[in-house]
């Protein structure tokens, strides 16, 4: 039978380590069950691979939220299917992390005297690490991590865990995935972590392909992860060696919404913020922001 | 009379050494001003190291004992790795020895030297992950992408070092050469590389290395390569498989480190 | 036609030292001359821009080489490679490439008439290779062809460097101090060698020299630098003790008995020059042949 | 009877000759086979390069014109990389110059030499993203984190840079300070550094460069700069901001190289 | 006590090269000893043995300085830097370090008295620069203290090499062809120095030179090697025609001539010794005092 060739790219989200043999026997399964010829790309940052959709070079991707947004927009992808946890969650959580030895004992705490706090953050398009906690915990809060802490240290979520459990940093960002790494790996440095604040929950991590990719093709791919994993144990065993994963849920772009959001809340106060703008180009930059926002509110509402 | 000859001329070079003497304090003045000035930006804190050296030692006795369990893992990635090098470095070779010797002052004219340099320094400084997209919508995701783009840096960084070793020369061999009427092509092959040989090698091997350790831009194409399989390990606090994916490294650094005292010593 | 023509030569270092002042000079084809002077007082400086190596002073001035203009008023012309082919020079400093085998630095004297692809791969011609080692063998360093050059010693670089300049088969030779590091029985072949191309052959030397007998014995004609500037150009026996007193300072009693002597020699020397013509080692000529120039041989 | 001698000592020569081209003939002969092997696991496709080309071309227009918008921020984050590279280069340089000097194999006893070789070469090998968080639980993230971590990795490179070139250098000289009765330091003061001055300078401004451009470990401990803010317009697709900040690292990166080029003349 | 003192010395280089070959000889403390030989006839092998720069052949042999051995059965000992610092070595390339000053480069002769933070940052004292300036005067390039070793004449090169090894304040100078590129009033300059020092100051010197005449001259002893072994050693007045002609081959009929007219002047010389050690231009004895080693005085 004719077999069409797809290239598959694979990136270390926030919420899992892309581990190629963990990966492979998926794609294997994959291409036997579909008859496609799937190749599978493991990368550590998803801006190759989403230029790569854009220029046609990659069809499928497995991305985080934050860049699956960039593949729809971009790369004329779209979010189809999601993973689900063994847990039964739908998601993951970000965190605001802090050592048990602290004096900082609560959120409030750390609100309240954010002026002598150093905070740890994540990288500016980390999810979990900037995005959820700029808005949920800060934004909602009236602060701003630019302007309302003593310092602001934005690195990755494995410098900021390492820095929380030395106790070389009085709080940081983090996400449960994490956590719940090194929970595994290192249980005595766990029990030096302690959590301040749970975001409201995440959507896991989506898959993307191309908008136009063959009605054929999408069938194919749709009814495979539809059903993978849901009776057969070899399968489930495989997609829980991945991260803990039980199966994979039908997604659409509507997953993304809450992170559009999140994200044009952060430009809107990236924009509010800038001194070098003049204040009519301000102006009209909110208000294209402001409406793009409330676009998304009637999606969401929806 | 010559005990005064002697003095009279040691005055008057006093006199050329303290000029000289006092452009080097300026220098020196220069230079320390200019740490001072970083010393802030860089938030230097040294007291800070000896605060908590138990945490070092705390965090470094997890890398022990190294685990090997997935070596047949890492071994199969480590040849991906170096087909990679070998192949971005190679390509760079070819590229990089006429670049150099055009960008050599004592070699090629003002005119052509300056603008190859300055092409070479764009090589470099253009971002490896730039260069890696640019070919990742050409030829798509996979080593070869990683390839092209170790390519294009390497050369701009051999360029710049070939070239430097080659005006470092002793002149009086090239000139030796260029006396008996040899054209330039001839005065470079036979009288440049034999003297520059031994440390181009040496250029070539520690980039074939650092193309080996670069694992960012394999990565990031989706090459995969042993720099993922680090990354991965060490991004999931699996310290004792960074362990062991780094003691691979050392070893092969350590082979090519060898390998280059070897060729050196044999070849030239 | 001259073989090497100078006009008003003038050359300051970078450091303020006038080196050359004002040099003029005509040399012949086939004549050959010492060039001798006190230690610094420019002979080198002088060769090297002979061949173009060092650019003078920006002031109006010339070089001719065989009718072909070297350099003019400061300004090396582009076509210097070219007319370096038809003169060898041998250097004070030998400047052999050290990690390169002795025979490959003679056989660089023969890049020019070698074709690119060869050169490029190091594959020289049969023909090629013959006459370097002949050349090697003259010099009598010719079990040393595979060596590097760098493990040679001392006099034995020097004949490396002039067997070099043998297998470019050039029209003039300008050797600096070419029997310095010799001993008496390789200088004379040397000079014998050196004497019988410029006799035989036609060939144009300039030998820049430190042994006023040498000199003496070897060249008709005898230039004398000092601070730079020409202060004697004539023929060999016309070199007064007031002339040498002149060139190497003012304080040597004994160089004069020295020099002296030499007359003495010289004299002794010009009565058997006739004999020593035929006399002279027929080694020496069985070899010139082989690096007498193809153009001069023509031309002659 | 000279041209017999000629010939048997060129037939003699030439049995010599051929045991090296012989030796020199396998070398090739085997590299050309790992470039062969090499090739598969390099998945390289050069024909490729010629199928989509006006993809490049179109991602490359995107990042015209540059956008210098925000080049105060630029300019800040310019000043931190730069103070952050000149620390963990000087303080490398500190280490280097004696480490360097011990792993030349010429200058220090082979018991001395190789195991410092192999130090540097695990300097270099062990990813400085494992040097990074080493010092981060030392002291903390922010610039200082960043200093450390690439004074260790730029050691290892600096130092085996350093000893090849001394490895390269005319015996001679050194040879002429020796033979005064001078100390080993002596000789290598008077001897050897003259000698390899120029080298040792343009190595160490090329790894400066080279640190301001490793935007990875300054990024990963928290110290922001200009590699962190080119890798965010590159992963935001803001491509005429991140030619904006390209053209500035070239800039730089130019400067540098002038500099060296300024400083290897001067100097020495 | 003997200066020198070799036993048994070979040397076989890498390339299977016999350069030197049981090579026996003393020299006692006073002594000054011309060595000669052809070019390539390990003169320079045999110097460079004596300073321990090369290990000869893993035979047993011996090499003793002033009574202090510096290698033993081809293991050069530990101490040789001490060791060094009583004999100064004039090389025949010079061995200059040709980015440093000319004064830098003469200074680097006084290291071995000078505080380890002087050396270090280039300070020497006054009286070790006076010192410098001093031979450099005495060479007759004082004027180019400040300049790069590299830009010098090859003369002046090598009369800066020279200048190092006086400032050295040695016991032994070990002199490879000091004077191959100096003119004759130049090389009577330093010939006179180096007498002056052995005879007034009891400096021990062994200078391997080409010309036959001025080892006729200045020296008492000469050593000649040929093929890396000793074939004369005795007074230089008895260096005969056929000595010479052994040393530097057959065919040098007029070497013998040479050789002989050497003879004449080496009589003539001989006569004049006595006024000579007078009449000695009293400019060397004036330098020479300065450059006298301190411990060879006292003990004296
Ligand atoms: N490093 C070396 N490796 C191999 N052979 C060498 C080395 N050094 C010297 N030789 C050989 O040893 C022999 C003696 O050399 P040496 O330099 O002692 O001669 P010399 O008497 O000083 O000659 P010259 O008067 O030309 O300086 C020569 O044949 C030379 O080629
Ligand atoms: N590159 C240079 N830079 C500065 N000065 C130089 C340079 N080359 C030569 N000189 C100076 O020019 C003068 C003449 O040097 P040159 O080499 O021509 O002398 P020479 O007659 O060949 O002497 P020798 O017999 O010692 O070789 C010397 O005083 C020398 O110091
Ligand atoms: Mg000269
Ligand atoms: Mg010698």
């Amino acid at each position: 039978a004719y077999a069409e060739t797809l290239n598959f790219g694979i990136i270390s989200t926030d919420s899992s380590s892309a581990l190629k043999q963990r990966w492979q026997p998926l794609i294997d399964d994959l291409n036997k069950q579909t008859g496609l010829d799937v190749k599978a790309f493991f990368a550590t940052d998803y801006a190759g691979i989403i230029e790569a959709m854009r220029f046609n070079k990659v069809q499928i991707g497995f991305f985080g939220n934050a860049s699956a947004i960039e593949a729809v927009d971009r790369s004329n992808g779209e979010v189809f299917a999601k993973v689900k946890y063994k847990s039964g969650e739908a998601g993951y959580y970000s965190l605001l992390i802090t050592n048990v030895n602290s004096k900082w004992k609560s959120v409030d705490q750390v609100l309240k005297n954010s002026r002598e706090i150093n905070l740890g953050f994540g990288d500016p398009n980390s999810t979990s690490g900037t995005l959820v906690p700029s808005y949920y915990l800060l934004a909602k809060n009236g602060l701003s991590a630019k302007t309302s802490f003593k310092s602001v240290l934005p690195s990755s979520h494995e410098a900021n865990l390492l820095a929380v459990v030395n106790d070389k940093i009085d709080v940081a960002t983090n996400n449960t995935d994490m956590l719940d790494t090194l929970k595994a790996q290192h249980p005595d440095r766990y029990k030096e972590v302690r959590v301040l604040w749970k975001s409201p929950l995440i959507p896991s991590d989506p898959l993307v392909w191309r908008r136009d990719l063959p009605q054929a093709t999408k069938d194919k791919l749709r009814s495979f992860f539809d059903h993978y994993a849901e009776k057969d144990p070899r399968e489930q065993a495989i997609m829980h060696a991945i991260s803990g994963y039980s199966g994979f849920a039908d997604s659409s772009n509507a997953q993304l919404v809450p992170i559009r959001q999140m994200a044009l809340f952060q430009k809107k106060e990236q924009v509010q913020s800038d001194a070098h703008m003049s204040d009519a180009d301000k102006k009209t930059q909110l208000a294209t922001l402001d409406q793009k926002l409330s676009e998304l509110d009637t999606v969401a509402a929806k | 009379m010559n005990s005064v000859d002697a003095s009279r001329l040691g005055s008057t070079s006093a006199s050329v050494a303290s000029k000289r003497s006092w452009a080097s304090m300026l220098g020196w003045i220069a230079l320390f001003a200019v740490l001072g000035l970083s010393w802030q930006s860089a938030d230097m804190r040294p007291l800070d190291l000896l605060r908590d050296p138990g945490n070092m030692v705390r965090f470094g006795r997890d890398f022990f004992p190294p685990d090997f369990a997935e070596w047949r893992t890492y071994l199969h990635e480590m040849i991906v790795t170096l087909a990679v090098a070998i192949w971005g470095t190679a390509l760079a070779l070819v590229c990089a020895v006429p670049c150099g010797l055009l960008s050599a002052q004592n070699i090629a004219p003002v005119w052509i030297a300056q603008p190859v340099r300055r092409m070479m320094d764009a090589c470099r400084a253009i971002n490896e992950m730039v260069f890696a997209m640019l070919f990742i919508v050409a030829v798509g995701l996979g080593p070869f992408a990683g390839v092209l783009a170790l390519w294009v840096h390497t050369t701009g960084v051999l360029a710049k070092l070939f070239a430097e070793a080659v005006e470092a020369i002793d002149a009086r061999p090239a000139e030796g050469v260029r006396a008996t009427g040899a054209s330039g092509l001839d005065e470079i092959v036979y009288g440049v590389l034999p003297q520059v040989m031994p440390l181009w090698i040496s250029f070539a091997l520690y980039r074939f290395e650092s193309n080996v350790r670069s694992a960012m831009v394999v990565g990031m194409v989706g090459a995969g390569g042993i720099g993922v399989v680090l990354y991965e390990a060490i991004r999931s606090f699996n310290y004792a498989q960074t362990a062991a994916v780094m003691l691979m490294v050392i070893v092969i650094v350590s082979l090519i480190d060898l390998g280059s005292a070897w060729v050196r010593e044999r070849v030239i | 036609m001259d073989a090497i023509r100078i006009e008003r030569l003038s050359k300051t270092f970078g450091n303020g030292r006038k080196a050359l002042d004002s040099i003029d000079l005509k040399v012949g084809t086939g004549e050959m001359v010492a060039l001798i002077g006190a230690s610094g007082s420019g002979k080198s400086t002088l060769l090297r821009h002979i061949a173009g190596f060092t650019a003078p002073d920006l002031e109006p001035s010339h070089i001719t080489l065989l009718g072909r203009p070297i350099q003019q008023n400061g300004r090396i012309v582009r076509e210097v490679r070219r007319i370096r082919r038809d003169v060898a020079f041998v250097f004070q400093q030998f400047n052999l490439v050290g990690r390169l085998s002795v025979r490959t630095n003679v056989l660089i004297g023969a890049l020019s008439r070698v074709s690119l692809w060869r050169r490029l791969v190091g594959r020289f011609p049969t023909v090629e290779r013959e006459l370097a080692m002949q050349s090697l063998v003259a010099m009598g360093i010719g079990e040393h062809a595979n060596e590097r050059a760098s493990t040679l010693s001392g006099g034995q670089q020097q004949r490396a460097a002039l067997a070099r300049a043998l297998v470019q088969r050039a029209r003039i030779v300008l050797a600096d101090e070419p029997i310095a590091s010799l001993d008496p029985e390789s200088s004379r072949r040397v000079m014998d060698l050196l004497r019988s191309l410029n006799e035989d052959h036609g060939l144009t030397a300039v030998v820049s020299l430190h042994q006023i007998d040498v000199a003496m014995k070897y060249c008709a004609r005898t230039v004398a630098l000092r601070d730079g500037r020409v202060v004697f150009d004539g023929p060999t026996d016309h070199l007064t003790p007031a002339v040498l007193r002149d060139l190497y300072g003012a304080a040597a009693d004994e160089l004069l008995t020295d020099a002296e002597a030499a007359e003495r020699d010289a004299a002794w020397e010009n009565a058997r020059r006739a004999e020593r013509v035929q006399a002279r080692s027929n080694e020496a000529s069985a070899h010139s042949a082989a690096f007498a120039s193809a153009a001069s041989a023509a031309g002659s």
